[in-house]
């Protein structure tokens, strides 16, 4: 097994790399899929720490990120759709109604 | 032979996160991403949680990205052609730049508690992983597992409320 | 009888729930009914006044729980001293007058405005008898909120502007002050002291640093609401704008809320903090009172020039006040109640003429004196009242305080205002000259009709006053002084205590103006300061003569 | 294999929890049984649903229970809590009836949403561990994403939702991964046990992954409360939602926000108080003065509030930097005065604006006050409240905040937020202004004010006035309720 | 009787409330003016009464305090209502009341049919009311109130046409000159009060008891300074140099103001005021040169002026101007009692002369009235010969002018001369006395010149008046000549109870009189004066004989300047143009006055509201908020409505946070 800190590193870097996209991207769904990745990382961090800790409660955790990542995912698509429905476009470009 | 297996899957995680957020078709960009998570998966049955890995399949590579892709789909969407925003990139890479240096000192100078929960490499591999993650969360955690049903409830109905053509 | 202030205070909120169950369209009712409430609030305060015992006491004390909760207890506790017992009188005497001059000035939403002056006088009262600094400071921000509305609702056509600069101006204030209020209650916490009571703090021992800030915080706020000079321009505009009857209590009873804040609070709080600033505020008094009337001297609207003219008189009060001296206090409280007898009626005779004419521009009138005799008479005893002419309530006020303040420290200070005696008559003469002397000219002002019987009703009990406290002001200053002398007192010793301070001897210079600042070897200007006291006349006195 | 043995559960500390949500569900149920009609009963019954989990949760007041190994806890602090959501969910529910209907989306999924979310909120008040806070969290989210946009055929109502959902669920990511960072500094979840470690510690200020794992947490909540930086959500989805919604989520999630960072810090990371009130300090100021500058130039009255609401959230910040008795029951006084004043002025908004939200101008409350003087004296209370003047429970809530900060000799946090006060008066008075000083220019639409709306609006009076004149009544129960937390 | 005092304030009061509340309602002239001249009189009556009682009594007992009510008690300081009688009082009673019923009397005639009869008389009466008060306070305060009473009374009595605008500049001037000299009063009353106070536990503003403490103070020093501003005060009052210029505008009242106000009494009160406080003013040696200095500039300088002018009230008002000069010199020099008496005869003979000019421009008015010309009634040039028109008018004027110029045998001449005395034989200025005897003389010229100057063009020579007027020019009623009758009685022989001991026909009673009030100034005084050779019995009969030669020049030269050689004056005008129009101009002091104060006050108060108040301090308050604005309007425009910019934003707060504390 590779020690805790490779394991943290990566998920570091796939959690910057998922704010990057957040950051960088215009499609809504795109910019979704990046906060999975985000997500991910953070999974990947505490099944690491749960792994090296010796106790189950990061991966318990894990567990329920992973169903409320589900669950914002069938809202956040539902959103999407019905924002699609209104703008035909699911750039959040789009989405600049309200400013200032 | 494990450090090299290691590295192997991080490069693919990695460059397939890459491609996430570099690809301009959104399909591209989910395929890149259940690359990734199944990356994910790999690590986490290095690191002794089979069952994580199998979940992680399963719902994120199986039900949730389903679900991107479908929507994808559905809306049809164009490739993100529309001008770039130099700009916006150039600063949104240095904040994720900057963000990855701050937690990797963090993690450089840390100090993470010391391992003494009873859960052994050894442990997991004698009693199964499945049973054990069961035995935590109806014993410890079964308020925050029931919480889920209603997280779920809540979604369900407000992606109905949402996207049903007519209610 | 025991809970009479109470009975005064809240008396008008009754009064505002009586008019809710009148119709809207009933004006008549409805400002009677108002009047005969502030008149019964008039009489009723008439019993304090009665059961007023002369002496430095609180009298007429309520003191009830109120909130306790968390590191705080406040309490509903009330009473009055000589000091406050003639605000609150002027406050229950001016509002009858305030009512009757709208009976025909507020045509529109009559019972709103009705409502408005009754919440206000409630405020007012309320801050004037409080003695629970909380209590004091919840008064004080709820009689912002009708005079809010008073001015922007009924008020000009600058309205909304004035409005808001008040609202704002006062709130910048009062809300440092809040938070000085709060650590203050904190640092008297250390020291044993269990609530918001006002006169436990009067014991407590603050170390030097945190008097000035708190003095600061406190000042600054009443310095607000006096207004003291460079912080008054929310005034002439808040007059200006304001409906007379809004320009009435605003002069009469509102500005005194800072000078009041200032005697019962700031001072006695912080006493040595006051003493250290003393030349600082004397200085930015008798700056109020040259510069408002220089202002005042070249305005155009009457109004305005009365809002400056008010300022010019606010800061007599204030030198007076920080001279720390029987005289000079009483001459300043004694100042506060002419100012509101006088200038309040300088606002309703604005008033009388604008609801004629509906200009206030001095370059619209002239000659008026011809037309409306009645008027000009009542105009021009208002007016020398203003101006302090012996016999008449300002004298009094005016003299005692540069007296006071001659006596104190702040002699050069007060050399300077008296020049302000000067230049009051010079705007008050030349503005009363303009309106009411010359060719009646403008065909406008030729059918102008002499006040009537309700105008006439308004202004005799205030000219009344003006002689009555011009010519026998003992009862009103014997009430106040065993209080005033009280005040004096703690000041006095504090001033002894404080070490950064020198010494208060009448003959010292006041730190703030170095001797090399005076023309040299001029006998008249280095005399009073430094001379020495020569006892017999056969002392070698400088004579010119006595050489050849 | 064993099976695995459920260990006996006092359900008593959610017990209102259970009752919202089989509420919930019945109604949803009914819903769908009685399709399409008017859908007000469905509002009375998550109503009398809210008053009596309000009754429910008042027989627990006093108790300490902790139950499900240490994942929940009944406890006063959670009690106060959980009225001020049941608070602004009733008003809300109130409130929602006549506008749903005015703008053709009154779907009878409105009130189970309204109440998960409720349910939401109560588990983060009462969570003791960082699971349940973060499921609540999520639970109160989901559903408010929702609500957010929920007027799906309303472009405002959708971007709002797709906007909120959006940088939610990136605010999610960040609080997550500090959940991790702290997990791993301290390997659990718990925050009793984290307390515990934490504790032992030595020198745990300088455990950065400890400290790093606070602050991203913090950013999870702070974006909850609309804390500057992360409160660039809040004028977008607060003017997009539907207003009633907005309504609710200015004041149920910022007090749940509250309830669960103050229950975090204070339970679990007491000992870094030095670390996160200088972090509050400047997020504190940052939130109170970007928020008042920022609502000066407003001309929407939903985008002024949402302003007013960042702002608001920064008082509450300042009585948290203090982080004392006072200061923190300044937060839970406030919190449930703001849930009074807050929704009694969008209800009156709800009534002024017309069909597809137009109308929302300021200008458009022109004459109000003389056209319809018990409607623009109740909205003159709510607004003089918010900006702190007495008599209104706004009032005695920032005097409570302050003197938090003031007695932990945060003298000049207390002076900026004495003068950020001030420079909000403008923008309310602004209003009032309108109301009260400037004639209106068109004929004015009068809303038809149903009896829920108008009993929202005189409970949200008489809530803001009471409070304001006698405020023992609550301030006693705040205090209680931060001593045994 | 000396209890009753304050019956001498009331009466006029009485009538003042009487007219001024009831006026308009009774409309008949004969009651209004009837009550009012029986209140005055009435006082008169009781001061008659108080001085006989007081002619009766040893000199040390003539002194009585009335305390009426408590007026001002604060702290350490008294002051009551409180009347002092005593013989300079008394006097000042005499005159007052005298004088002003004779006025009265004489303003029923010359007011007739005024728009506002009622009120003239209501104001005339208050006037007595203040200038009796004035007399009578026993302290500071009580004399402060009729001083500024007096004010007051003058105003609205310059103002009295007040349709006009020349008549309320005239007034609104006349307040706030006095004003200026009751800054100084004030200061000076401070000062005292405040160095008895701290200095020796002593505080008091009541005269009496300052008197008691007098020797106290020391000489000079703070003593000086006090005095100066109580001077400064006296100025304002009695018209000095340099607040003496509201007193010729002043002539815009009606003419029995004229005579009462500004020439009888409330100028005069300056000098009662120094004479009130002799035994202090005598303590500081520079106070009293300033005085004499200031009284004899004053008496030149206003006597030049005079000569130059036209209107026959102007003409007199200067030399209301010069006479007061002439008074405060006495003062100045020590001459108390001189300075007195010279107020009392020329309360007599200036009375007369101003109610004589006011008969003649009654007739004048009258006359052109008939005509509907607009001619100045008031302009001697268009005067001429009416000594046959108004044969008493003349002869009582002609003989007050005698009396003013110097004439032995007339009460001017006794007074007079006894001030140029005085001043040349005082002990106190040194070397100064000859010039300000020099100065004295040649302004008693010169008040001969202009005097006869006046007589000759209004009563002599040809009637210049519009010739179909001329017919209708006739004498005044009976109710006008009485007074004058009276008061030129008074001019003529008034002077001899006063009369030089040196003549030794009568024993100088006047002296005698006085002397209880001014002999601890004296003493005093004695203390630094020279004791050198008093000049000689020879001394002072020559002067005496240069000053009525003096005074013969001046007729002379008006005589022919006048009378014999009328194109004098115009040549004269022609050969020195620019002194003459800076004459006749009042050597441009309204105008120095304008440059130097009136148009610097204004162009600061304009600078000061639209600069300062308006530009600076709302500039400021509305510069704050507009900065608060601005940077609202920047602030809103962060909220850009893009979420990947709300992203970073967050994004950026994490980083700066974590970043912080990472690298801290």
């Amino acid at each position: 097994m590779e020690n805790l800190n490779s394991y943290l590193i990566v998920s570091a870097v796939l959690f910057s790399i998922g704010t990057i996209g957040v950051l960088t991207r215009k499609n809504a769904i795109v910019m979704f899929m990046c906060i999975e990745l985000m997500l991910n990382a953070v999974n990947l961090t505490f099944v690491a720490f749960s792994r090296y800790l010796g106790n189950l409660d990061g991966q318990i955790f894990v567990f329920f990120i992973m169903t409320v990542a589900a669950a914002e995912a069938a809202v956040g698509l539902a959103l999407f759709i019905s924002f699609y429905n209104n703008k035909e476009s699911i750039d959040v470009d789009d989405a600049n109604l309200m400013k200032w | 032979m494990e450090t090299l297996f290691f590295l192997i899957i991080t490069l693919v995680a990695i460059v397939s996160a890459i491609l996430v957020i570099t690809c301009k078709n959104p399909i591209n960009s989910a395929l890149s991403l259940i690359m990734t998570f199944f990356c994910l998966a790999t690590y986490y049955v290095m690191l002794d949680a089979p069952f994580m890995a199998a979940v992680q399949v399963m719902v994120y590579a199986g039900a949730i990205m389903v679900l991107i892709v479908f929507t994808i789909m559905l809306l049809n969407i164009r490739i993100d052609a529309s001008k770039k925003h130099s700009h916006k990139l150039i600063f949104g890479s240095i904040i994720g730049f900057f963000t990855l240096l701050n937690i990797a000192f963090v993690l450089m100078r840390s100090r993470a508690a010391v391992p003494t929960g009873p859960y052994s490499g050894d442990m997991i591999k004698n009693i199964g992983h499945t049973e054990l993650i069961g035995k935590e969360m109806f014993t410890n955690f079964l308020l925050p597992f029931e919480i889920t049903s209603i997280l779920l409830l809540v979604a369900i109905v407000g992606a109905v409320i949402l996207a049903k053509k007519k209610i | 009888m025991s809970n009479v202030l109470s009975l005064t205070t809240f008396l008008p909120i009754l009064g505002v729930l009586l008019l809710l169950f009148i119709p809207k369209d009933s004006k008549g009712v409805l400002r009677n009914v108002t009047l005969a409430v502030t008149i019964v609030t008039f009489l009723v305060s008439l019993l304090i006044l009665t059961g007023f015992q002369t002496n430095a006491e609180f009298q007429f004390v309520e003191n009830v729980p109120w909130i306790a909760a968390g590191p705080f207890i406040m309490r509903y506790n009330i009473g009055i001293d000589g000091i406050s017992l003639w605000l609150v009188i002027l406050t229950t005497f001016i509002m009858p007058i305030a009512v009757l001059s709208t009976y025909t000035a507020v045509e529109e939403k009559v019972k709103e405005y009705m409502v408005c002056l009754l919440l206000l006088e409630t405020g007012m009262l309320g801050a004037f008898i409080s003695l629970d600094l909380f209590l004091f400071y919840i008064f004080w921000e709820v009689m912002l909120i009708p005079m809010y509305f008073m001015i922007g609702i009924w008020g000009g056509k600058n309205k909304i502007y004035a409005a808001v600069k008040f609202f704002i101006y006062t709130m910048v204030g009062s809300l440092l002050m809040l938070v000085a209020l709060i650590f203050l209650y904190f640092k008297g916490m250390q020291a044993g002291i269990t609530d918001f009571g006002l006169l436990q703090f009067f014991d407590l021992k603050l170390d030097m640093a945190t008097q000035i800030w708190l003095f600061m915080a406190f000042a600054f706020a009443f310095a607000i609401k006096v207004p003291m000079f460079p912080l008054h321009t929310w005034l002439p505009d808040a007059h200006t704008e304001a409906p007379t009857a809004g320009s009435v209590i605003l002069a009469a009873v509102l500005l005194k809320m800072g000078t009041y804040g200032y005697v019962r609070f700031a001072i006695p709080l912080f006493p040595e903090a006051a003493h250290k600033f003393a030349p600082f505020i004397a200085t930015l008094a008798v700056i109020g009172i040259i510069y408002a009337a220089l202002v005042a001297m070249v305005q155009e609207d009457v109004k305005k020039l009365v809002a400056y003219s008010s300022v010019a008189h606010l800061g007599f009060v204030m030198l007076g006040i920080f001279a720390f001296n029987t005289e000079g206090i009483t001459g300043g409280m004694l100042q506060m109640i002419n100012h509101g007898i006088s200038t309040g009626a300088l606002f309703l005779i604005v008033g009388f003429i604008y609801e004629r004419r509906h200009t206030r521009l001095i370059t619209d009138f002239g000659g008026l004196s011809k037309q409306m005799p009645v008027f000009a008479t009542i105009f021009m005893i208002v007016t020398f009242s203003s101006v302090g002419l012996p016999g008449t309530n300002g004298f009094v006020g005016e003299f005692l305080i540069l007296l006071g303040a001659f006596e104190s420290q702040l002699r050069w200070w007060t050399i300077v205002a008296t020049s302000g005696v000067i230049l009051s008559a010079v705007y008050m003469l030349w503005v009363f000259q303009r309106v009411m002397f010359g060719e009646l000219d403008n065909p406008k002002n030729q059918k102008l009709l002499d006040l009537n019987a309700r105008e006439i009703t308004i202004m005799v009990p205030l000219v009344v006053l003006i002689f009555f406290l011009g010519f026998y002001p003992k009862p009103f200053i014997d009430k106040m002084d065993p209080a005033i002398k009280k005040l004096v007192a703690q000041v006095r010793v504090a001033s002894v205590n404080a070490m950064a301070i020198p010494c208060v001897d009448p003959t010292q210079m006041p730190a703030g103006v170095p001797a090399s600042a005076m023309p040299p070897g001029h006998p008249a200007v280095n005399m009073p300061a430094g001379h020495p006291v020569v006892e017999s006349p056969a002392a070698p006195v400088a004579n010119p003569h006595a050489a050849k | 294999m064993d099976m695995i043995l459920i260990p006996a559960v006092n359900m008593a500390p959610i017990l209102p929890e259970i009752l919202l949500s089989v509420l919930a569900m019945i109604l949803l149920l009914i819903n769908v049984f009685v399709p399409g009609g008017k859908k007000s009963n469905l509002a009375y019954i998550s109503f009398l649903g809210i008053i009596a989990a309000g009754v429910l949760v008042a027989i627990g007041w006093g108790a300490h229970i902790e139950s499900f190994s240490g994942s929940v806890v009944l406890d006063n602090f959670a009690t106060f809590f959980k009225m001020t959501f049941l608070v602004a969910a009733g008003l809300a529910v109130l409130i929602s009836d006549s506008y749903m209907e005015r703008e053709g989306c009154n779907h009878g999924e409105l009130y189970p949403l309204i109440l998960f979310s409720v349910v939401g909120m109560m588990l983060m008040a009462s969570g003791t561990d960082l699971m349940t806070i973060f499921l609540g969290l999520e639970v109160m989210s989901v559903a408010l994403y929702v609500l957010a946009g929920f007027n799906r055929g309303n472009k405002k109502s959708n971007e709002a939702g797709l906007k909120y959902f959006l940088l939610g669920a990136f605010s999610t990511g960040f609080m997550l991964y500090g959940m991790a960072l702290i997990y791993g500094a301290t390997g659990t979840t718990r925050l009793f046990k984290i307390a515990e470690v934490v504790g032992q510690m030595t020198l745990p200020t300088t455990n950065i992954m400890l400290v790093a794992g606070m602050l991203l947490m913090m950013t999870g909540f702070a974006f909850k409360i609309a804390a500057a930086p992360f409160h660039m959500w809040t004028p977008d989805v607060y003017e997009g939602a539907p207003t009633p919604m907005t309504a609710f989520m200015s004041a149920g999630p910022k007090a749940a926000g509250f309830a669960a960072l103050l229950r975090i810090f204070l339970v679990a990371l007491p000992t870094l108080q030095v670390e996160w009130s200088q972090v509050l300090w400047v997020l504190a100021v940052l939130t109170m003065t970007v928020g008042n500058i920022t609502a000066l130039r407003q001309d929407n009255i939903k985008r002024i509030l949402a302003y007013s609401s960042i702002a608001h959230a920064g008082y509450a910040l300042v009585g948290f930097t203090a982080g004392n008795g006072t200061g923190i029951a300044g937060i839970l006084f406030y919190m449930l005065s703001y849930a009074f004043m807050n929704i009694g002025a969008f209800a009156i908004i709800i009534l002024v604006t017309k069909k597809g939200e137009t109308n929302g101008n300021v200008s458009d409350f022109a004459g109000l006050g003389f056209k319809h003087p018990l409607l623009a004296l109740a909205m003159t209370l709510f607004l003089f409240s918010l900006a702190g003047v007495p008599p209104a429970a706004g009032f005695i809530g920032k005097f409570y905040l302050f003197s938090g900060a003031i007695q932990e000799g945060y003298i000049w946090l207390a002076v900026i937020g004495v003068l950020n006060s001030a420079a909000s008066v403008y923008y309310y008075l602004r209003i009032m202004v309108y109301m009260y000083f400037k004639e209106s220019t068109e004929e004015f639409e009068w809303v038809k004010v149903t009896a829920p709306i108008a009993l929202a609006i005189v409970i949200a009076a008489v809530g803001t006035l009471i409070p304001g004149i006698v405020p023992s009544v609550i301030l006693e129960y705040a205090q209680m309720a931060v001593k045994l937390i | 009787m000396f209890d009753k005092v304050w019956l001498i304030p009331l009466f006029p009061l009485i009538g003042f409330l009487i007219n001024g509340l009831f006026g308009k309602k009774i409309k008949n002239e004969a009651v209004i003016g009837g009550i009012g001249t029986l209140m005055i009189f009435l006082s008169f009556l009781v001061s008659c009464g108080i001085l006989m009682q007081m002619i009766g009594l040893p000199p040390e007992q003539r002194v009585f305090e009335k305390v009426l009510f408590p007026w001002i008690h604060s702290g350490n300081f008294k002051a009551d209502m409180a009347f002092l009688v005593d013989p300079l009082s008394v006097i000042m009673l005499m005159v007052v009341t005298g004088v002003g019923s004779l006025i009265h009397l004489y303003s029923i005639g010359y007011m007739h049919g005024e728009e506002g009869f009622y009120r003239f008389f209501a104001y005339l009466n208050l006037f007595c009311m203040s200038m009796l008060l004035l007399v009578l306070g026993s302290n500071m305060l009580v004399m402060f109130i009729g001083w500024e009473g007096v004010g007051l009374c003058s105003y609205l009595l310059i103002g009295y046409y007040f349709h006009k605008k020349s008549a309320g500049d005239a007034a609104k001037k006349a307040f706030v000159m006095n004003r200026v000299g009751d800054f100084g009063f004030l200061i000076g009353l401070f000062t005292l009060y405040w160095w008895f106070g701290s200095n020796h536990n002593i505080w008091t503003i009541n005269f009496v008891e300052i008197k008691a403490a007098s020797h106290l103070l020391p000489f000079g020093g703070v003593v000086t300074f006090a005095t100066l501003c109580f001077f400064v005060g006296a100025t304002g009052k009695s018209a000095q140099i340099p607040l003496f210029t509201w007193l010729p505008d002043a002539m815009e009242g009606p003419t029995p103001v004229s005579a009462l106000i500004h020439a009888a009494t409330m100028v005069t009160a300056g000098v009662y005021m120094i004479g009130r406080m002799s035994f202090v003013f005598i303590k500081s040696p520079e106070t009293m040169m300033v005085i004499a200095v200031v009284g004899a500039a004053t008496a030149i300088f206003a006597a030049t002026i005079g000569t130059a002018q036209n209107d026959i009230k102007r003409v007199l008002a200067y030399s209301t101007v010069s006479q007061l000069g002439f008074m405060f010199l006495a003062m100045g020099v020590g001459a108390f009692s001189a300075g007195i008496f010279h107020l009392m005869t020329h309360a007599f003979f200036k009375a007369c002369l101003f109610l004589g000019s006011g008969s003649v421009i009654h007739a004048m008015h009258h006359a052109l009235h008939k005509i509907h010309a607009h001619d100045d009634a008031q302009d001697m040039r268009n005067m001429g010969g009416l000594r046959k028109a108004m044969p008493i008018t003349f002869i009582t004027f002609l003989v007050s002018t005698i009396a003013i110029s110097g004439i032995p045998g007339f009460s001017g001449f006794f007074s007079k001369d006894e001030i140029l005395w005085m001043a040349f034989a005082n002990s106190y200025h040194g070397n100064l006395n000859v010039v300000l005897w020099g100065i004295g003389a040649v302004a008693a010229c010169f008040t001969a010149f202009y005097m006869f100057r006046l007589v000759f063009m209004t009563f002599f020579g040809e009637c210049r008046i519009n010739s179909k007027a001329k017919s209708y020019l006739h004498e005044s009623p009976l109710v006008i000549t009485i007074p004058l009758m009276v008061l030129g009685a008074l001019a003529a022989v008034g002077g001899y109870i006063g009369m030089p001991k040196i003549l030794g026909m009568l024993p100088n009673y006047f002296e005698h009189w006085l002397e209880p009030v001014f002999a601890l100034a004296n003493e005093y005084g004695s203390t630094y004066a020279h004791h050198g050779a008093h000049p000689s019995h020879a001394i002072e009969w020559g002067l005496m004989g240069l000053s009525v030669v003096i005074a013969l020049i001046g007729i002379a030269i008006a005589f022919t300047m006048y009378v014999k050689n009328t194109e004098l004056p115009g040549k004269f005008v022609a050969a020195f143009p620019t002194l003459h129009r800076v004459v006749y101009n009042k050597w441009y002091i309204d105008e120095l006055y304008d440059f130097i104060f009136v148009n610097p006050c204004k162009a600061a108060g304009q600078f000061l509201w639209k600069g300062f108040d308006v530009l600076v301090i709302d500039g400021v308050v509305n510069g704050v908020a507009n900065v608060v604005m601005g940077l609202s309007g920047i602030f809103r425009y962060v909220q850009s409505g893009y979420i990947y910019n709300y992203a970073f934003s967050m994004a950026l707060g994490v980083v700066v946070m974590l970043g912080y504390y990472i690298f801290k």
